[in-house]
């Protein structure tokens, strides 16, 4: 982060050129350190990358041409709201471009009007609006540490943040658990595909549409732990540590649970989340506003 | 080698078999045999499956599930029919509601035999289909561009 | 009554060897008896066409004219019928099992079977 | 032009095109009347923004006595009228309420009407009030365009419903001069008549097709109100009595005179606010009104009448300022905000989805007042702006949709994207501003969020707003999703939809973009200047995340261009159904043959966010809230 | 007012390892109605019968289904035997029972998988099929065949299995014994697993008698119906215990099918103990003529083989009612009301086998 | 060890009669399956048990004859009285849930009313 003018612009070029590479390569780990939980062998480091050039080389089979836009539309804003992130741009601006390539995701969904694709999108809805206040929750937090929503300052702030936020971050990382579509949250899409819902949001896009719902599942992957790297940011070797620790945690969490229903998983990311969330915030709070005015 | 041999996704449908070649292509996915090794991945859907293979016969009421099934799957794509029943209606051939093997409702690229087909003898007959898989892609990309072609020089 | 009882045994999996077999580079489970593909020795079979009565889904075909047994592989359900009803043991199961292919064929085996100057021909009964 | 006069015209003006409109009994004559005094009345609100957004806040003189008399008797006339209908209608919450009110009102005149001086600022005019006079002119006048074809159709349909619309247009106009009177006027018994006369209007036209729910409606909504304009009196009695000469009767020396004389008629005004903006206990009689005619909705019960309540609010925000009885107004809002968000996720009727909306986000503006600090207000004006417009497009929207499809239910308004593409884009644009980045409902929800985290107390507001937040994106999304769904063989159902209605629809379609794009503009030219006179300091937007938004606002734009440069034409293919064949695209045959339609509904979750679960806990909160802020105020008077 | 999606749920569909199809109606989430539809692996091989001599229609018999492919071909040897009055040789006896209590270990090993697998429990799955597939190997080993072993013929078995080979599967045991013990605290202890399957598609007692539920599905609802009790095969010489749970939810049979992986493999361990040396068949002569109705007990439940012949070779009725198709009845009632994720699970609870029952 | 079965024959009218009788004893029906006997003659065997006993209640019908449901009495019967329809042509009156024919569909309609014997296509 040098004060340079440019410095966010780079930032977020790198982002945008690096991220995919990036994401790819944890969804890679990802898949191997599962298949050894499991037992097996499974796919090689690099496989989520030779599904996306399949995909990329397959034919694009759509029920209505207006699904190309809505995928087109969740890339772009997954990748903005991600640039936005690492340029260092206000959490708030970065949250709500994020739902609004979510809102993307979930249109593209319903305009197939398919069965399958339709309960997938109110599932995801639901998923959304459980994971949304924690998420807000969760920058708000971080003003109310840093006493900035930038999140170019949150990392230059030499505060240990989740000491202030374990409850926050806990809650963070339940909610992770949901965006990262992984068992026991995974409803509306999973990675696996023995789901009631077959692929839920996904099912009725093919070959190109999904390549670029999955690139962009990797510009949000880099995002999340992004703002796990947020709690740590005053040791960034401790924050390389947290990422680690905490994607392996979610890796043993899909490994070690069955999928729960929609009531629970919504019940949890607001009761669970949010009290460990409101609660923190509010010890916060009233430390800062009424211990030390 | 492109990316397609890399990573054939697969759709599976039961027709009418007895389940042992079902059970038997679940059993490639597990820890012993593992099939993701070679990227292959059980979607369950067809819209995001290269390979569709399908076990057991065809009878009245499955095929139109098989056509549509395989109607649904994005180009370039095989079928692997598996276990006998599949390439012929093997011991239930004579039965009055069974038509035939797959291939008597969709084009099928690779007969894999047994009774119940061995998980290895899966495993061949989808890398053998990996294969075919190239060659219909190849196939593909030069029709498109042929049937782009004239129709520029239209213009 | 517990969370993540999955754990303990996910841990131990995820640090143990993977059970996998690499199966294209390491040779498949086999035992002695595993029912791969039926062969037949065409010097001892006397056409007696028995195998082609008991076969359950009439995947052998004995023509005695042209002296060929042939047997569709993807008719055969590898039962092990033929084999334990061959009066003289010229069929035999192999542990190897057939291989996929494209375009389906029977496998035709010439009977090279030499009479026996005391010809011996009768029809077998279900007795 | 001086000012004033242009403030007397859009009062009066209307009240002219009004009178006329009743007699004119051909719907041609009708309809240009309508339509030149449409454009007079917004062409003429513009004007006042061109002459006067420099001019901070300026106050007129009117001799006035002559009018508090006429308003006096009108009110009593309105009353004796309200008195014979409810007792006709045995409705007799409103005959208790209005004999109160009349007999208040009379006593009050006899007590104080000879030691009330004449007040020398009548009417008054800042920014704030051109803003409202924008919202009451041009948005106003363009639902009232509409409605002339809306109209027309609406009898086609309903054909057992009385052809009323010399007196529907009569009332429409009287309220917008009722309108433009509320914003304009200084002198709180002003704002109380004219406050009265939008209630009456409410009434009537709620009550326009005369069905028993109709008229039991349009009581309901008459009786909640009027609970707010006894409040409202008991207010103006509470400060004459303070101060006999009646000096404080004007709203500018009442805000200004310090907590202790201001907080007791602040709470009352505010409450009748709260029942004018159908704040939680009082959110029912909005539901109601969404029998009405949907140009009375847009009008009225959206984005004029209701905010007539939060406008009160707004206006005595300084007042409330870190007060407990402020906190109290807030966390009304804020109740309100959560509740009925969550209830607009268990409602299928496109107008109660719209209601429970309205609702909801008066109640933020209500939460923001509330509280009361000057980030707040600037956010709250803010809401206030894009909310009018957004909505009026929505409900407008709903209503040509209603009149093509013969239904209000979302779950009929499946694949509108290929019956009525254009439409269809209208309401996606309009719900986009209600929830979506980078429109305009999401700016002030982030500027809430950074206004709320620097106030006292605020916290609990974030949250809510987070959880209330994500509810209101459960409701739209679906919503969204279901309007643009493609379901195969529709036929197009535009054609008949008259220019008239398609000009007012794109206008608005157009303000809500523009308006977006435009309001770093909107808050330096008119809100800043306004918060700054109040507060003495503003808010200022970070220039960044301001070109951010456009940026995504232009990325927005542009994306939809995207479907023009599809290389190749991708194959179609029938959605997957588990391998089922599909007849048509939308029919199979299922479990014992029998052949299926292919239905999708939305999920409603009516056991965890219906309105059984939710307003009984709602209602009681707030009464609670308001009961503590009574108190509070009781004990200040003691 | 009533909002409501219909999914047509299956045949094609992934958490279904076999064609069935639901026409699920939906409020919400919330299952309004459901009705199955069948036939889409209708073969209708019981018309073999006309065709096939009855002792190769075995072959036939054992490919009824491929999961419990010994039972069915065991039955119906069983059935023919009873018909001609034909004593099996003790060692048959026993084997038949061996591999017949390897099938039911093999069966609820893959259905613990899939069942896993319809909850999204992905290791679970995993891991029981990396179970099943020592079972697997022993059948292997022993039959030469994985999933249709073809053991079985009318008279007898058609192999032995060496003593010092059962002492090596008796030993083998064990350490399965130790495996499973790991696989089944998870399914039955998991608070994530029970929130999926305690109180879910539950059906009483009553519900699970008179609808014909038979096996765990009748079992897991307090019925205790278990044809072991009956004492074909060798199961008169060993102690048979009926386990039985009262809830009858998806837990309950889920408790049901764990418990009785131990009453398997005690029942092999005591087969073993006890088997006979001697002769493993006799030779068949003539032809059936009567009829029997063969009951036996299937992993799925009760099984019924219905064989009529008149003194030919070809029978003139093979009639095959498999236990999935008495549990169906159970199942409509259990999917009225619950929720959309409950579907699969519920199905899956009353271990369907569609190709048995369509046959 | 032979497990103990009886089989009574009964007429079709005393059908109804019998199957509640056999309820209120406490049976539960195991299996409905009929069985071509003759050209358009067909058992039908109605299957209870009891404690492993097993009661086989055998009415022999025509593919004309209406067989009345018993789902009044076992629910789970339309199972049975479905397949009966569908494969061997017979006429069930009134069972619960009726698929009018599409419970096992089949190339041939009630393709067990007919007999082939072995070498003839079906």
């Amino acid at each position: 982060m040098i004060p340079e003018p440019w410095a966010p612009v780079v930032n977020a070029v790198i982002y945008l050129l690096l991220a995919p590479v990036v994401g790819g390569l944890i969804a890679g780990i990802d898949r191997k350190v599962t298949a050894r939980m499991q037992g097996r062998v499974g796919p090689p480091l690099l496989q989520p990358f030779y599904d996306v050039g399949k995909l990329f080389e397959k034919e694009n089979l759509v029920v209505t041409t207006t699904q190309n836009f809505y995928v087109l539309s969740y890339l772009v804003f997954m990748a903005v709201s991600g640039a936005l992130f690492f340029s260092g741009g206000d959490m708030l601006l970065v949250i709500f471009a994020f739902t609004l390539s979510h809102i993307f995701l979930v249109l593209g969904a319903y305009a197939s009007y398919s069965p399958y694709s339709h309960v997938g999108a109110e599932r995801e809805l639901i998923q959304i609006i459980a994971y949304e206040p924690m998420i807000i929750m969760t920058a708000v937090g971080m003003y109310m540490v840093t006493t900035s929503f930038y999140v170019g300052t949150i990392v230059q702030s030499a505060i240990p943040i989740v000491l202030y936020l374990p409850g926050v971050f806990i809650g963070y990382l339940i909610v992770l658990t949901i965006k990262l579509r992984k068992s026991p949250f995974d409803l509306s899409t999973s990675h696996h595909a023995h789901q009631e819902l077959v692929k839920g949001v996904t099912t009725d896009f093919a070959g190109p549409n999904l390549a670029k719902l999955e690139i962009a599942h990797w510009y949000e992957y880099v995002f999340l732990l992004g703002v796990v790297y947020l709690f740590f940011a005053w040791n960034p070797l401790l924050a390389i540590a947290a990422i680690i620790i905490a994607y392996f945690l979610e890796i043993l969490i899909d490994n070690t649970t069955s999928r729960v229903k929609w009531q629970m998983t919504l019940r949890s990311a607001w009761l669970v989340a949010g009290t460990l969330g409101i609660i923190n915030l509010g010890v916060l709070y009233y430390l800062r506003m009424v211990v030390v005015p | 080698m492109t990316y397609l041999a890399k990573s054939p996704w697969i759709v599976h449908y039961d027709g009418s078999s007895c389940n042992g070649c079902d059970i038997e292509v679940l059993a490639a996915l597990t820890p012993i045999y593992d099939v993701e090794r070679f990227g292959i991945v059980n979607t369950g859907n067809p819209k995001h499956a290269d390979i569709f293979l399908v076990t057991g016969s065809v009878n009245e009421k499955n095929r139109e599930i098989v056509k549509n099934t395989y109607d649904q799957m994005p180009e370039p794509k095989v079928v692997v029919a598996i276990g006998i029943c599949a390439a012929t209606g093997g011991i239930f051939r004579e039965c009055y509601n069974v038509m035939g093997g797959i291939d008597k409702v969709i084009p099928v690229d690779v007969y894999v035999p047994g009774c119940a087909a061995r998980p290895e003898s899966i495993i061949d007959g989808v890398v053998q289909a990996l294969g075919i898989l190239e060659a219909k892609r190849k196939a593909m990309n030069e029709n498109a561009g042929a049937a782009a072609k004239p129709a520029g020089d239209a213009r | 009554m517990g969370f993540f009882e999955m754990t303990k045994t996910a841990l131990k999996t995820v640090l143990s060897r993977p059970v996998t077999i690499l199966y294209p580079y390491q040779p498949a489970k086999k035992t002695s008896l595993t029912r791969g593909h039926v062969v037949q020795d065409g010097s001892k079979c006397i056409s007696c066409s028995i195998c082609v009565k008991k076969c359950p889904s009439q995947a052998i075909l004995l023509n005695k004219e042209a002296k060929t047994w042939q047997i569709d592989r993807f008719r055969c359900v590898v039962c092990n019928s033929c084999v334990d009803t061959c009066p003289t043991r010229c069929l035999s199961m192999d542990t190897q099992y057939t291989a996929p292919a494209s375009v389906q064929g029977v496998e035709v085996f010439t009977i090279t079977y030499v009479k026996p100057p005391k010809p011996e021909k009768k029809e077998e009964t279900k007795e | 032009m001086q000012i004033v006069q242009l403030l007397i015209y859009l009062i009066l003006f209307p009240l002219i095109a009004a009178v006329f409109l009743l007699f004119a009994k051909k719907s041609v004559e009708r309809s240009w009347i309508v339509k030149i005094s449409a454009l007079a009345i917004g062409v003429v609100s513009l004007y006042l923004l061109v002459a006067g957004f420099d001019k901070g806040l300026i106050t007129y003189t009117i001799s006035g006595r002559i009018f508090d008399l006429a308003m006096l008797v009108i009110e009593l006339v309105i009353a004796v009228y309200l008195l014979w209908l409810g007792l006709r209608h045995r409705k007799y919450s409103v005959v208790i309420l209005v004999l109160i009110q009349a007999a208040l009102l009379l006593w009050f005149e006899a007590t104080y009407g000879h030691t009330i001086v004449e007040l020398p600022n009548n009417l008054f005019f800042d920014q704030f009030s051109i803003i409202m006079a924008l919202i009451i002119g041009i948005i106003g006048s363009l639902i009232c365009v509409y409605a002339l074809g809306y109209m027309e159709t609406y009898h086609e349909h309903h054909k057992d419903i009385a052809d009323r619309r010399g007196m529907f247009f009569f009332w429409m106009f009287v309220f917008l001069s009722a309108m433009f009177g509320l914003v304009f006027s200084n002198n709180l018994m002003w704002i109380l008549f004219f406050w009265e006369i939008t209630t009456f209007c409410s009434f009537i036209l709620i009550g326009y097709s005369q069905t028993a729910e109709a008229t039991n409606n349009a009581f309901l909504a008459l009786a909640m109100n009027m609970l707010g304009g006894v409040a409202f009196v008991a207010a103006l009695i509470y400060i004459t009595t303070i101060d006999p000469s009646g000096r404080l009767l004007d709203l500018g020396a009442l805000i200004n005179s310090g907590y202790a004389v201001a907080i007791v008629p602040a709470v009352l005004i505010c409450f009748a606010g709260l029942t004018k903006a159908a704040q939680m206990p009082f959110s029912s009689w909005l539901v109601g009104a969404m029998v009405a005619p949907t140009p009375v909705s847009a009008l009225l019960h959206s984005s004029t009448m209701v905010k007539a309540g939060v406008y009160i609010i707004v206006r005595f925000a300084p007042v409330l300022t870190g007060t407990t009885e402020g906190m109290m107004i807030a966390m009304v809002g804020g109740v309100t905000f959560l509740l009925t968000s969550c209830m607009a996720i268990s409602q299928s009727n496109a107008k109660k989805v719209l209601a429970y909306s309205t609702i909801a986000n008066l109640g933020l503006v209500v939460a923001c007042a509330g509280v009361g600090t000057y980030n707040l207000m600037w956010v709250a004006i803010l809401l206030i702006i894009f909310h009018a417009i957004a909505k009026s497009l929505l409900f407008l929207c709903v209503g040509t949709v209603e009149h093509r499809i013969g239904s209000r239910d979302i779950e009929d308004m499946g694949g509108l994207i290929e019956r009525m593409p254009k439409l269809a884009i209208m309401m996606f644009i309009g719900m986009a501003g209600m929830f979506l980045a980078p429109f305009g409902m999401i700016i002030s929800k982030w500027a809430a969020i950074e206004a709320f985290i620097q106030a006292p107390f605020g916290l609990i507001f974030i949250i809510i707003l987070a959880f209330g937040g994500s509810a209101t994106l459960f409701f739209w999304s679906k919503w969204m999703g279901k309007i643009i769904s493609v379901m195969r063989h529709q036929e197009n159902l535009e054609s008949s939809i008259k220019s008239e209605k398609w000009t007012v629809l794109w206008i608005l379609t157009g303000l809500v973009v523009v308006v977006a794009l435009i309001f770093p503009l909107i808050s330096s030219a008119l809100i800043e200047p306004f918060i700054m006179q109040i507060y003495g300091h503003t808010t200022r937007l970070a220039e960044a995340n301001i070109t951010i938004m456009l940026l995504m606002m232009g990325l927005l734009i542009i994306m939809p261009f995207s479907m023009l440069f599809q290389s190749k034409t991708p194959k179609m293919a029938p959605p997957y159904m588990g391998g089922m064949t599909t007849e048509g695209g939308m029919r199979y045959t299922g479990s014992a043959g029998v052949s299926r339609n292919l239905v999708l509904s939305n999920y409603y979750l009516r056991n965890y966010f219906g309105e059984e679960r939710l307003f009984m806990p709602g209602t009681l909160a707030c009464w609670g809230l308001i009961l503590i802020a009574f108190i509070m105020v009781v004990g200040v008077v003691l | 007012m009533t909002k409501q999606i219909i999914v047509p749920f299956g045949p094609q569909h992934p958490v279904l390892p076999e064609p069935i199809h639901l026409d699920l109606v939906l409020e919400d989430e919330r299952v309004v109605d459901a009705i199955p539809s069948i036939g889409y692996i209708h073969r209708g091989f019981e018309k073999l019968v006309e065709k096939r001599e009855f002792t190769e229609y075995v072959y036939i018999a054992e490919r009824t289904c491929g999961i419990c492919s010994f039972i069915h071909g065991a039955t119906y040897c069983q059935g023919i035997e009873q018909i001609m009055n034909i004593e099996v040789p003790e060692r048959a006896d026993y084997l038949r029972t061996i591999w017949s209590e390897y099938s039911r270990l093999h069966s609820h090993l893959l259905w613990l998988g899939c069942f896993a697998d319809s909850f999204g429990f992905e290791n679970l799955f995993m891991a029981a099929w990396r179970i099943r597939e020592r079972i697997l190997d022993v059948f292997e080993q022993t039959t030469g065949g994985r999933v249709i072993q073809g053991s079985c013929k009318i008279g007898g078995v058609r192999r032995d299995i060496a003593n010092d080979k059962l002492t090596g599967m008796s030993r083998d045991l064990d350490s399965i014994q130790k495996e499973i013990e790991e696989l089944t605290t998870v399914f039955l202890n998991d608070d994530t697993v029970r929130h999926r399957t305690r109180n879910i598609g539950v059906l009483s007692r009553d519900d699970a008698y008179h609808l014909g539920a038979v096996g765990p599905t009748a079992r897991g609802s307090g019925v205790a119906i278990d044809l072991r009790k009956t004492g074909y095969g060798a199961y008169d010489r060993l102690n048979v215990p009926v386990i039985t749970d009262s809830c009858g939810d998806c837990y309950s049979r889920c408790y049901v099918r764990c418990k009785e992986l131990f009453t398997s493999i005690d029942l092999i361990q005591q087969a073993i103990t006890e088997i006979p040396d001697g002769p493993i068949d006799v030779k068949v002569t003539g032809s059936p003529n009567g009829e029997y109705f063969m009951r036996a007990e299937q992993p799925r439940g009760e099984l019924v083989h219905y064989l009529k012949g008149n003194g030919t070779k070809f029978l003139v009725r093979s009639r095959i009612r498999t236990p999935t198709l008495t549990n169906i009845p159970p199942l409509v009632k259990m999917l009225q009301g619950c929720e959309l994720a409950d579907v699969p699970v519920i199905v899956l609870s009353i271990d369907p086998c569609i190709s048995c029952t369509e046959r | 060890m032979k497990q103990e079965q009886s089989i009574i024959p009964i007429d079709v009218g005393q059908l109804i009669g019998s199957v509640e009788q056999c309820r209120n004893e406490g049976y539960r029906l195991a299996q409905i399956g009929c069985t071509k006997v003759g050209d358009n003659s067909f058992e039908v065997n109605y299957s209870f048990d009891k404690d492993y006993v097993l009661r086989n209640l055998r009415i022999t019908v025509t593919a004309e004859t209406e067989v009345p449901s018993i789902t009044g009495m076992y629910w789970g019967a339309f199972v049975y009285e479905n397949e009966m329809h569908d494969l061997f042509g017979i006429q069930v009156k009134g069972i619960n849930i009726d698929f009018k024919g599409t419970f096992i569909q089949t190339a041939i309609k009630y393709p067990f009313g007919v007999t082939v014997t072995k070498g003839e296509k079906p």
